[in-house]
């Protein structure tokens, strides 16, 4: 199985602090992984640095064929990244919203619909302004404005926050559904019990660098 | 300027200690021979004196924002293939730009006082003073951006490309300002004409030029080398995150 | 304000302004040269002057 | 590359349709400057009239700048410039798209300000054709040294101070060639209105070149 992400000794930093201070990660298509670690670990800067958008200054670091060092950009079109914001206009509508974001990704309107439905976004709310929105929907909407991209790397932090117990169910039946069609997941997450019904490996970091690794299940 | 100081030295080298001595002497002379020396102009009478300072520090504050630019630009196209990753070319473009804002400051400081002399007024709305404030203030800005806290690449870029907006933006604001004052009030102008530069008065207008061009290169040496050390500072302090992170790993694992 | 006396303002107030630019750059290379711990050397013969600014 | 920069255009409108920021809050208090200036020329009605041009384009300035704070405020609340970072979206696009969503905002401003000029100030319009060339090259070079600057101060704390310290400068040719052009307009100056327009439109065009070819540097992280 060829491997989506292969870091190797990766050092990076960002607003002057080594958010990764030598990183050796592997991970293979299909994966579902949990990160864990302490606030400050590295496990933000781990997605972002995935997603090509913090840039490594050492290391070897390969995502999905790409070398991080000579292409940054290439990447980000099979990625989807959920980040601690949910990158949303708060002003428009909820549709209006995910017109915009499928469009940006090159995806049909319809897509865009069958995303929200899928998230359990009811079209009851896809004429609300976002701002309206409960702190929960405003998640949903936020992942399925990910979804409409299909991407084959899922980089998720913290997704279960804030999210209801139905709304986590939904996730992790969405991100299992995603590793079986062949993407590859990678998700931030503190709540250790939670996760193990559908992580297929843990792995912990501590101090920007690799500390526990469950190994590949 | 390419080779830093081994860090032994701090800001100066001896090619440095003897360029400021050069640049000390030629300043003595300079004051010499623009205040004692050279004659009181016909027309200008005393005043004729300031231009010896006015027209160099115009000159400094173009050159240095001419090179900012420049650096810049290569900077922003040419770093890929510099293994400093074009540190180089953002710390020119940084000193000489600071510089360039010193001598556009002289600039209008002895512009306004040639002008009460001349003019009788502090200020006219003359074509060349009227570009230099503009400048002045544009690259005020260059600066405040440049002071911002944030990672050294990003900031150099964001710096980088208000350079290249600024220069392009230099010609248009000087032939809008040029136009502008000579479509009408061409009276006003004509009154606050420039001197015939002859003789002596020539010979003292070139050697402050070459002595005020002297003293602004050791001031960009020297910035260039500060702006360095600001830099060693902080991969220092970077090298001390990264080993502490490495041993919090140790400790707790 | 005489003729003369506008020249010498003129020329003393770019005099200063130079001046304490040129002091600031060179303090400030000494602060941060001293953070590091490196220009020992400096301080033990810290009349060099030389490293002086030159002014006009 | 058009097709992606009307669809960033589109969505800076609509933001704009729903919260209603530039026609509730901006174009009233832009009005409002028109009265200042009224103010501080003690309403001498010859003082206005030989002025409207320039205090227009000050007034346009004020308005403006206010709205480009918040096309790049709405992109970075949210973080979606790592959204726009992560999309097949690309720089010249986005540069293009916030400048013409900027641009239509503005052309309503100027649809408020431009009335409340001629009523408030007694001006009589000589040229419209000049005046309505020198408008569209006035705002289209605004809008692009707009968002120009209005990307390098986005998310900054300072980027309330930063924006019209970095802005102003850059667009004083403009508010000059503006106000020239306008006075001939309104026929209280009888000279090259039209070198005017034209400084204002090749302003634009240097500006549209390099936005295109450097916006890219401006939204990377290193």
């Amino acid at each position: 199985m060829s491997s989506v992400v292969d870091f190797h000794n990766v050092v990076a930093v960002a607003g002057g602090f080594p958010v990764l201070a030598g990183l050796d990660i592997e991970i293979a298509k299909g994966e579902i992984v949990q990160l864990r670690g302490s606030n400050g670990a590295g496990k933000t800067s781990f997605l972002r640095v995935c997603a090509g958008l913090i840039p490594i200054s050492d290391g070897d670091a390969n995502v999905l064929g790409f070398d991080l060092r000579d292409d940054r950009r290439s990447p980000r079109r099979y990625i989807g990244l959920l980040g601690h914001d949910n990158h949303l206009y708060t002003d428009l509508w909820v549709r209006e919203h995910m017109e915009f974001r499928a469009a940006a990704t090159g995806a049909e309107a319809g897509d865009a619909d069958a995303a929200l439905r899928r998230l359990g976004v009811t079209d009851r709310l896809w004429s609300v302004p976002i701002e309206r929105l409960s702190a929960g929907q405003r998640r949903r909407v936020a992942i399925a404005s990910m979804l409409v991209g299909r991407p084959q790397l899922w980089l998720l932090d913290e997704p279960h926050a804030a999210l209801d117990h139905e709304g986590r169910e939904l996730l992790d039946e969405i991100l299992l559904d995603a590793a079986s069609s062949g993407a590859t997941v990678v998700f931030a997450s503190h709540e250790r019990d939670l996760s193990k019904s559908i992580a297929s490996r843990v792995v912990t970091l501590r101090g920007g660098r690799l500390s526990e690794d469950s190994g590949v299940a | 300027m390419t080779q830093v100081p081994d860090s032994r030295h701090m800001t100066a080298t001896t090619a440095t200690r003897v360029l400021g001595t050069v640049a000390l002497v030629a300043v003595v002379l300079m004051g010499l021979l623009g205040l004692v020396v050279s004659p009181a102009d016909v027309v200008q009478g005393q005043a004729v004196r300031m231009l010896y300072l006015h027209v160099p520090s115009i000159w400094i504050a173009y050159g240095a924002f001419v090179l900012t630019s420049f650096s810049s630009a290569l900077f922003l196209f040419r770093s890929r293939h510099r293994h400093d990753g074009g540190r180089h070319h953002d710390r020119l473009a940084g000193s000489a730009a600071e510089v360039g804002v010193v001598f556009a400051g002289v600039t209008l400081v002895t512009g306004m006082l040639w002008g009460r002399v001349t003019w009788g007024t502090y200020w006219q709305w003359d074509a060349r003073l009227t570009t230099t404030v503009l400048l002045f203030v544009t690259y005020l800005g260059y600066l405040a951006l440049r002071r911002l806290p944030a990672d050294p690449v990003i900031r150099g870029r964001r710096a980088a490309v208000m350079a290249l907006i600024s220069f392009v933006n230099v010609p248009i604001v000087h032939f809008s300002v040029d136009w502008w004052r000579t479509l009408h009030q061409k009276a006003s102008l004509s009154v606050g004409r420039r001197p015939e530069i002859t003789g002596e008065m020539y010979w003292t207008l070139l050697y402050s030029t070459l002595a005020v061009t002297i003293v602004a290169s050791w001031l960009i040496v020297h910035r260039y080398r500060v702006i360095r050390l600001e830099e060693l500072r902080d991969e220092e302090a970077l090298e001390a995150l990264i080993a502490s992170r490495l041993r919090e790993d140790d400790v707790q694992a | 304000m005489s003729e003369v006396t506008t020249v010498a303002t003129g020329w003393g107030l770019s005099f200063v302004v130079v001046a304490t630019y040129a002091l600031w750059v060179v303090g400030r290379g000494k602060t941060i040269g001293r953070e590091l711990g490196i220009g020992g050397r400096e301080e033990l013969e810290p009349e060099s002057d030389s490293s002086k600014p030159a002014d006009s | 590359m058009l097709r992606e920069a009307l669809l960033v255009a589109r969505k800076d409108l609509r933001v704009e349709w729903r919260s209603k920021v530039t026609i509730g809050h901006v174009a009233p208090l832009a009005l409002l400057v028109l009265v200042v200036f009224a103010f501080a020329f003690d309403a001498n009605a010859g003082l206005l009239e030989f002025g409207a041009g320039g205090l227009y384009w000050v007034a346009v300035l004020f308005g403006g700048t206010l709205l480009i704070q918040r096309a790049f405020d709405v992109e970075t609340e949210d973080g979606n410039f790592d959204a726009f970072r992560m999309s097949a979206i690309g720089a010249p696009s986005l540069f293009l798209g916030k400048s013409l969503g900027v641009f239509i905002q503005v052309v309503f401003l100027e649809l408020i300000l431009g009335p409340g000029v001629v009523l408030l100030y007694n001006v009589r319009i000589d040229d419209w054709i000049l005046l309505l060339a020198s408008a569209l090259g006035g705002t289209l070079a605004f809008s692009v040294c707009g968002v120009l600057c209005g990307v390098m101060a986005a998310g900054l704390r300072v980027r309330a101070t930063l924006l019209p310290l970095l802005l102003v400068p850059v667009l004083a040719p403009v508010l000059l060639a503006g106000s020239r052009a306008f006075e001939t307009a309104f026929g209280v100056r009888a000279e090259a209105g039209w070198t005017w327009a034209s400084l204002m439109f090749v302003i634009a065009a240097v500006h549209t070149a390099v936005g295109v070819r450097a916006f890219g540097f401006l939204l990377e992280e290193g």
